[in-house]
């Protein structure tokens, strides 16, 4: 699957999100920022599935709510469908909304407990006043059928679902306004293992039915290995590598993705014994502080001069093959 | 944290001066003034004259103000702030220096006077009540959390709630009539009306300890009956919720003994409750509880909160206020100090 | 495609529970809890009814009957008592020193000291909440500036706020003072017996605790996801504040409240012992207690019903407060 | 010589040291150096100047903490007694209030005493008095050997008071002269100075405005009162005034010690400081909690003082006192209205108990110019329509005197209470109502729809229940519904100022009145004189807000011409005529009953009850022996 040919559903250009410190005993005052997304730039094209990934704290979720307009991002552009979203507001946004939702990582906290299945599906189509009431309920059965729930629970309220029900109400919920676009904000981290693959199923499968673009955000790369057409990996708030799937998982080029993929456990007990691991030193330094230079260079490998002096361009080194890092 | 503290501190000063400002504007909005009457008799306007120009009422309010604040004989430069007399001697040297005035109703004595006598009465029946409260109240919700729907829990509670429910005003006589006349064992009253006591919160040589809390044993009991029950009830709910935490489970897991999971995972977190009650209690209490002090004939602070604005005995009004909202400020500050203590996830210096 | 992990057909039998329909069905197995309840409302069904269920007039002086009291009552009066005692049976409870019956001055009592329940509490949930919520939802500077307003007014004495109030509300309730508005608040006061300031006093005094959690309750919801799924999903402020954030608050917050009752009860009560409650002759049984507590020993009879009748109640409200809080706390489902 | 600036500089620095020292740590008695002004009177070069000058004064500032010293008062004649409140102070031309005055009869001498049976003015410090002709001059001789004394609590010696020059004190003349002008300067702010206005220019010097609202020239030199010798001191009177000697034995017109008020200022009164001249020293003033006072061996009777030590406390709360009182730990006190059916009953209180006089009245103003009150035949109505004999014994219990007219007895001039007056009479309170309704051409209902009336009382559960009981009474006798509106005591007594506007007055209010002096002067003139007393009840208004007087009426004239009688008996009866007129004639208000005090006292302890109230400690008798049996010691 080539990205070049292809319509750029969501275009992300410098984003910047950053949280402000602030301190002072009467006055508060701004003495820094936490720099959760250091402007970032990448497409996501039509119908394909763009995973994130990356440690936690690196700032991927925070990308996904900045993509989507629930943070109000610090600078940088986000386009859909070539029009600019950022700092769009009032009614401009929740037009926009209906095109683009997003579905949580939570299925626990996701779903307010005080409302039914129901009401909590329908929500969107009440929101934007679509269809009469009586047909809302049936959409929300439709949808309940969609993500493979018994339209009958219709009037159960979320406790009384597991958390892979749970989750399928949460993507039931996102469908509702037949979206383009869906955020998914590491959708299967918090389920058993044995639920993991259905939801990763459904997700494929809607995404087949409907046409559907993933940002399929995850912190490890196995899950987004199977789902993803695409891979970025992000560090300490910026994007370090970012190429289609196969060439990342056989080239990866950026020391980091080098270290996260050699953490992947491989379903081959040859390779697996040969498989050696790269340990990573240090913690991740503190995104108020980020490192001068390249970000990784704390904790890099192949660390050499220029690392800590400049920090490395994201480029594009092979077609569709963006890193950024002195080595190349 | 240090940060903190200061900043705290600081943040106490618009909460002090509003108070003084609302304290100081209220007394004086209400009809009628400390002078008009003695007894049932009015005082002819003239003699209400020269008391209100003794103690410089006639002056507008806010001239009244900022020499309560600043004093009444103070220069700022060449300027002086108010034209007195320099040989009548000044009324008041201002909060801000440490002097909150003259009271109107007891001739002759300050509110530092007045002050200075009850406080430490009422400081030590506050503390000890609470005290009791705490060495009761504590224990007893813990037996009933741990032993939650027995009838030991059933009974702990109802007592508790017992407490809590009965009024002080029925406690107290009901004590003197039990303990003192019938019994005999206490004194009924005559804690600070006569020695022993501490004055000035200090011991004297030769001091008679069991003289002493025999006078403060009924008070105490009666105020602090009431304390225990509510720190029972605060301790028990949240006890209750505490030992359903992970981290309590975990610890169970490890294999600790029961007592150790409590005393060492469970406790701690559990007292923030406790702790926060205990804030704004300490300030009431140690500032005087008027049913208590008025019933045990009480030398306290409680009786000049309402008498003082019974009489427009204004500077005693603003000046047991004063010291109130001070210590419940910094109370509240020892509060939150303890919550860091108690719960190393609230940090303080955010 | 996933399927259903039932068949169809035994879903349809169980009807949905809702957590407030737990809640309930928690509640329903504390019998000290549903006991408390019931007590309460049969107290509320007296104070409404007490004209229909004691002679209808409190003030009624039979002076010839005073400090009399009942036959049955005697075993409860200390010895020694029956060289002072006078007898009359017309009065069940007996009759106070002015001769005035003490059951129906008891029944109309709980009328305000219910009243103070309820419309204390009630101010209190009401501006408690609502600035919780704005100062919680908006965040940011106005939290800041809201939180640092309750900062300030924590610090406040309230209780001797209340004091001063009703004193300064008390004075210019005859002195043409205060304006229009004065007068105005003045002429409400004058209608509901002289209570209003003291409901309005209470209520005010103990929102700034209920701001506090309401807020603290806020942020912890406000974080949760399904908040930001109805933000992704285009929701206007309003709707998730009343539709997801309220629902989800609301019951700690009551449970909170209703635990504060008896606090309200026990300050009316101290307001009538120094003279500050409601006016003469209308009872509450704050001012029966502070009448009869210097008499307890020579008739303690005429204690005994006030007394009893608010030991009783804020038991109830104590039971009831903590079963509700123990009913709305999932985690203490067993 | 010090700047003036810098002396109040060194002044604050020592008040802020002696503040501080108070409210710090300072756990044992302190001697404090404290730098004072004082004027003093100087020879320099032959010249006498008056010099403002500082001195250092050793002052004690934190009272010794009391190490219950054992043995100090083992073995003495104790009574113990309840002053019920801190006396707010002891000084006597600042006091105001019972207590502080009781106080202050025990502890200084005064010009005249009232007989403690008969109430009468007799001699103290004043041996006898002549009065000039036109009964303006009053000249008082006085004896000479009541020493001045000093109490030193930590020693408990009592040592008579030296001059500059060492010269034993004794009360004088001078002392008189002091304590008067200084009641009168308008610096002292005395509550009670206007007693003194009779004295010649005393009003002008203390108001510092002369008749025309214009500022004084007078000084206090020019108030007529003069020392003429140690012995002789002569008051000068505005006008000729029978009831002077009475005013003469007030506690705001006894000799003050100068030296002690010059020298420690508003404190001079603390124990430790406070020189007197009365039967009994202070030895401890520990303020709201407890004061001792202990005999003063030097006082010209001290033989037959027979109480050597009166410990006091301090307990507001009747009901505790007299739970301390059955402990034996009180010797006497008053009997709490709750407690009174079981005392009756009680084989052994029953005896003890005692009905004491006081001398107030309890009485209904009514504001004589609101409608339907500025009819008499309404005031007459609901005065007569008062049971108060069934007040008394149904809510009162205190063997109160039920009045007709306002001075109670033991009051000079004061009529028998029921001969003469308005009482109890439900027959005429009906008719005089029914004569009224007649009139208007009103029935019963329509009187109580057209006039709400109110009937006002300060806060207080006692005054609450006389008004239900009334209320009723008014109710059950004529028909008329009443309502009854309290107010907070400030606010009340604003609220029936003669000046408050007719709309904000109640019809009926509420008050007492306590004698300040034992004569009528002190009560139908001050109280209800239209033109110079204080007529709340707005007797003679030309308006409804009194803004104009109708002229003085007999009753005005009466009581204006019994001050000035100089015949005690023409007085006695012209003061009766003035109560009839007051309260039959013109039902002005309605005297309801003469206060009584109901006290329990123990066996051992003999006292008396003073037709004015008070406790005159010298007078009492304890056996100690029995008194010691009981405490079980």
């Amino acid at each position: 699957m080539s990205s070049d040919n292809q319509e750029v559903l969501v275009k992300v250009k410098d984003l910047k999100m950053y949280f402000p410190i602030t301190q002072g005993i009467v006055i508060q005052r701004h003495v820094g920022d936490i720099k959760a997304v250091d402007g970032i730039t990448f497409n996501i094209h039509r119908g394909e599935t763009l995973g994130l990934v990356g440690e936690s704290g690196c700032g991927k979720s925070t990308t996904g709510r900045a993509i989507l307009q629930l943070y109000t991002p610090t600078g940088g552009e986000v386009y859909f469908e070539g029009e600019e979203i950022t700092g769009l507001k009032g009614e401009h946004l929740r037009k926009m909304r209906r095109r683009m939702q997003m579905i949580f990582q939570d299925p626990y906290a996701s779903l307010n407990p005080r409302m039914t299945v129901g009401n909590i599906i329908a929500e969107p189509l009440e929101v934007h006043n679509i269809l009469k009431r009586s047909e809302r309920r049936d959409r929300v059965k439709e949808l309940l059928e969609v993500v493979g729930l018994n339209p009958y629970f219709i009037n159960r309220y979320p406790h009384e679902f597991s958390g892979g029900q749970r989750q399928r109400i949460g993507v039931a919920r996102a469908l509702a306004l037949n979206p383009d676009f869906i955020v998914a904000d590491e959708p299967i981290s918090a389920l058993d293992v044995s639920i993991q693959a259905q939801v990763i199923n459904l997700l494929e499968d809607l995404q087949e039915q409907f046409g559907l673009t993933y940002l399929f955000i995850a912190h490890d790369l196995s899950v987004v290995r199977h789902i993803s057409d695409r891979i970025a990996v992000m560090y300490l708030g910026k994007l370090v590598e970012l190429a289609d799937r196969h060439t990342l998982y056989d080239n990866p080029m950026h020391p980091y993705t080098q270290a996260l993929l050699s953490a992947v456990p491989i379903p081959d007990p040859v390779i697996e014994e040969k498989r050696q691991r790269i340990i990573l030193e240090g913690d991740v330094p503190s995104p108020q502080n980020p490192p001068k230079g390249c970000n990784f260079c704390t904790r890099c490998p192949k660390v050499f001069e220029p690392c800590y002096e400049q920090e490395p361009e994201f480029k594009e080194v092979e077609p569709g093959h963006w890193v950024a890092c002195h080595l190349y | 944290m240090l940060r903190f503290i200061i900043r705290r501190i600081l943040g106490f000063i618009p909460v002090l001066l509003g108070v003084v400002i609302f304290t100081f504007f209220m007394a004086r909005a209400i009809p009628g003034g400390p002078f008009d009457f003695i007894g049932d008799k009015s005082l002819p306007p003239s003699v209400v004259k020269n008391l209100e120009a003794k103690y410089h009422l006639d002056w507008p309010e806010w001239e009244q103000f900022i020499s309560y604040l600043i004093g009444d004989e103070l220069y700022i430069g060449p300027v002086k702030i108010f034209d007195l007399d320099p040989e009548t001697p000044a009324y008041s040297y201002g909060v801000l220096r440490g002097d909150l005035g003259p009271s109107f109703r007891y001739r002759g004595q300050t509110v530092n006077d007045i002050i200075g006598r009850t406080f430490p009465l009422s400081a030590q029946l506050g503390v000890m009540a609470i005290i009791l409260g705490l060495v009761i109240g504590v224990p007893a919700g813990i037996i009933s959390a741990l032993k939650q729907n027995t009838w030991l829990d059933y009974s702990a509670t109802f007592v508790a709630v017992l407490g809590v429910s009965i009024p002080s005003l029925v406690m107290a006589p009901l004590l003197i009539w039990i303990f003192s006349v019938n019994l005999g064992w206490f004194p009924a009253a005559t804690w600070g009306a006569k020695p022993p006591y501490f004055q000035n919160m200090f011991l004297t040589p030769g001091f008679d300890w069991g003289n002493y809390f025999s006078h403060a044993v009924m008070p105490v009991f009666a105020l602090g009956t009431g304390l225990s029950a509510t720190f029972a009830r605060l301790m028990r709910a949240s006890l209750l919720q505490v030992i359903r935490e992970d981290y309590i489970r975990t610890a169970r897991a490890k294999g600790l003994h029961e007592s150790m999971v409590i005393y060492r995972h469970a406790l701690k977190n559990s007292l923030i409750p406790v702790v926060t009650v205990i804030g704004p209690m300490f300030a009431a209490l140690i500032t005087g509880t008027l049913v208590i002090e008025q019933i045990f004939g009480l030398n306290g602070m409680g009786k000049h909160f309402v008498q003082s604005i019974t009489n427009r005995d204004y500077a005693v009004v603003l000046g047991t206020i004063l010291i109130y909202t001070i210590i419940l400020v910094f109370s509240n500050l020892l509060v939150d100090l303890a919550y860091g203590w108690l719960d190393p996830r609230i940090r303080l210096d955010a | 495609m996933a399927v259903a992990e039932l068949p169809a057909h035994t879903q349809l039998v169980r009807k949905p529970r809702s957590l407030m329909s737990d809640s309930i069905n928690r509640l329903r197995k504390n019998k000290l809890a549903l006991g408390s309840i019931a007590v309460l409302i049969l107290i509320v069904l007296a104070a409404i009814f007490a004209p229909y269920i004691t002679t209808g007039d409190f003030a009624k002086q039979d002076l010839m009957a005073n400090n009399t009291i009942p036959h049955w009552m005697l075993p409860l009066m200390p010895k020694g008592a029956e060289q002072y005692l006078r007898f009359n049976d017309d009065y069940i409870l007996g009759a106070d020193d002015l001769g005035r019956d003490l059951w129906t001055r008891t029944v109309y009592g709980a009328r305000i000291s219910l009243a103070v329940a309820i419309v204390a509490s009630t101010v209190s949930l009401l501006v408690g909440t609502i600035y919780g919520l704005i100062s919680g939802y908006v965040g940011g500077t106005a939290d800041a500036v809201m939180m640092r307003i309750v900062d300030f007014l924590y610090g406040f004495p309230f209780l001797i706020v209340v004091i001063l109030l009703q004193t300064y509300f008390k004075a210019v309730a005859r002195r043409g003072v205060g304006g229009g508005f004065g007068q105005a608040m003045v002429a409400i006061n004058e209608s509901m017996g002289g209570m209003f300031f003291l409901f309005l006093a209470i209520g005010l005094v103990n929102w700034i605790g209920m701001a506090r959690i309401a807020r603290g309750q806020v942020l912890s919801i406000r974080r949760k996801e399904f908040v930001e799924a109805a933000k992704a999903v285009g929701a206007p402020d309003i709707r998730i504040i009343f539709r997801h954030i309220l629902p989800n608050i609301i019951g700690p917050l009551i449970v909170v409240e209703t635990l504060a009752i008896p606090g309200y009860i026990f300050l009316e009560a101290f307001l009538s012992f120094i003279g500050l409650g409601v006016d003469a002759p209308t009872p509450s049984w704050g001012i029966m207690i502070s009448e009869a507590a210097p008499g307890i020993r020579t008739y303690p009879n005429q204690l005994l019903p006030p007394a009893l009748a608010l030991t009783i109640t804020t038991l109830a409200f104590n039971f009831m407060g903590d079963g509700l809080r123990d009913a709305f706390d999932p985690r203490l489902k067993e | 010589m010090f700047s003036k600036k810098t002396l109040l500089l060194v002044v604050v620095i020592a008040m802020l040291a002696a503040v501080a020292a108070q409210c710090g740590a300072a756990p044992t008695p302190e001697t404090v150096t404290v730098v004072q002004t004082v004027v003093v009177t100087k020879e320099v070069q032959g010249e006498t100047v008056t010099v403002v000058e500082t001195v250092e004064k050793e002052v004690v500032v934190t009272k010794e903490v009391e190490v219950m010293a054992p043995g100090k008062f083992d073995n003495k004649v104790t009574l113990h007694w309840n002053l019920g409140t801190e006396p707010p102070t002891l000084d006597p031309a600042l006091a105001t209030d019972t207590t502080s005055v009781d106080l202050d009869r025990n502890l200084f001498v005064g010009l005249t005493d009232f007989d403690p049976v008969t109430g009468d003015v007799s001699p103290m410090l004043a041996t006898d008095w002549d009065v000039s002709e036109d009964g303006t001059v009053y000249t008082f001789h006085l004896r000479t050997d009541i020493p001045w004394v000093h109490y030193d609590p930590k020693t408990g010696e009592t040592v008579q008071v030296t001059d500059a020059d060492g010269n034993p004190r004794f009360v004088n003349a001078f002392d008189v002269e002091y304590g008067a002008k200084r009641t009168i300067n308008p610096d002292t702010a005395s509550d009670y100075a206007y007693v003194t206005y009779i004295i010649k220019n005393a009003q002008e010097v203390n108001t510092g405005e002369d008749a025309d609202g214009n500022p004084t020239e007078l000084t206090l030199d020019d108030v007529g009162v003069k020392a003429l010798d140690e012995s002789t001191v002569q008051f000068t009177l505005e006008n000729p005034a029978g009831y002077f000697p009475a005013i003469a034995g007030m506690w705001v017109l006894r000799p003050q010690p100068q030296w002690a008020i010059d020298a420690y200022g508003q404190r001079w009164i603390e124990a430790g400081l406070i020189d007197t001249n009365g039967p009994y020293v202070l030895d401890e003033w520990i303020h709201g909690g407890n004061m001792r006072l202990v005999k003063n061996p030097l006082w010209i009777n001290a033989d037959d003082v027979q109480i050597e030590v009166i410990d006091m406390v301090m307990i507001e709360e009747a009901s505790t006192a007299f739970a301390l009182y059955e402990n034996n730990e009180l010797d006497t006190t008053g009997v709490p209205l709750p407690e009174m059916d079981r005392v009756k009953a009680d084989p052994q209180l029953s005896k003890e108990l005692r009905i004491a006089p006081v001398p107030c009245t309890y009485y209904y103003g009514f504001v004589n110019t609101k409608v339907p009150f500025d009819d008499v035949r309404v005031r007459r109505a609901f005065s007569a329509a008062i049971d108060r004999q069934g007040l008394i014994d149904n809510v009162l219990k205190g063997g109160q005197i039920p009045a007709t007219s306002f001075a109670p007895p033991g009051i000079f001039g004061a009529p028998e209470p029921g001969t003469v007056g308005q009482g109890y009479d439900p027959e005429l309170a009906k008719a005089s109502l029914q004569e009224f309704l007649d009139e208007k051409g009103m029935t019963l209902d329509e009187f109580n729809s057209t006039y709400d009336i109110v009937l006002g009382h300060n806060t207080s559960e006692g005054h609450a229940k006389i008004a239900a009981a009334i209320q009723q009474m008014w109710k059950d006798n004529l028909g008329v519904d009443v309502r009854v509106e309290n107010q907070e005591w400030k606010v009340y007594l604003q609220t029936i100022k003669k000046t408050t506007p007719i709309e904000d007055e109640f019809h009926i209010f509420r008050l007492g009145w306590c004698a300040d002096y034992p004569d009528e002067n002190n009560w139908v003139y001050e109280v209800f004189n239209s033109e110079a007393g204080s007529n709340r009840v707005r007797r003679n208004c030309a308006d409804p807000n009194c803004e104009e007087t109708t002229g003085p009426s007999k009753f005005d004239e009466l009581t204006a011409a019994a001050g000035k009688e100089q015949d005690p008996q023409k007085r006695i009866e012209m003061y009766k005529e003035a109560e009839d007129i007051l309260a039959r004639e013109e039902a002005a208000y309605a005297p309801i009953y003469h206060y009584t005090s109901v006290v329990v006292t123990k066996p051992w302890l003999t006292r008396n009850y003073p037709p004015l109230g008070g406790a005159d400690f010298y007078n009492w008798k304890i056996d100690a022996d029995a008194q010691m049996a009981a405490m079980g010691k």
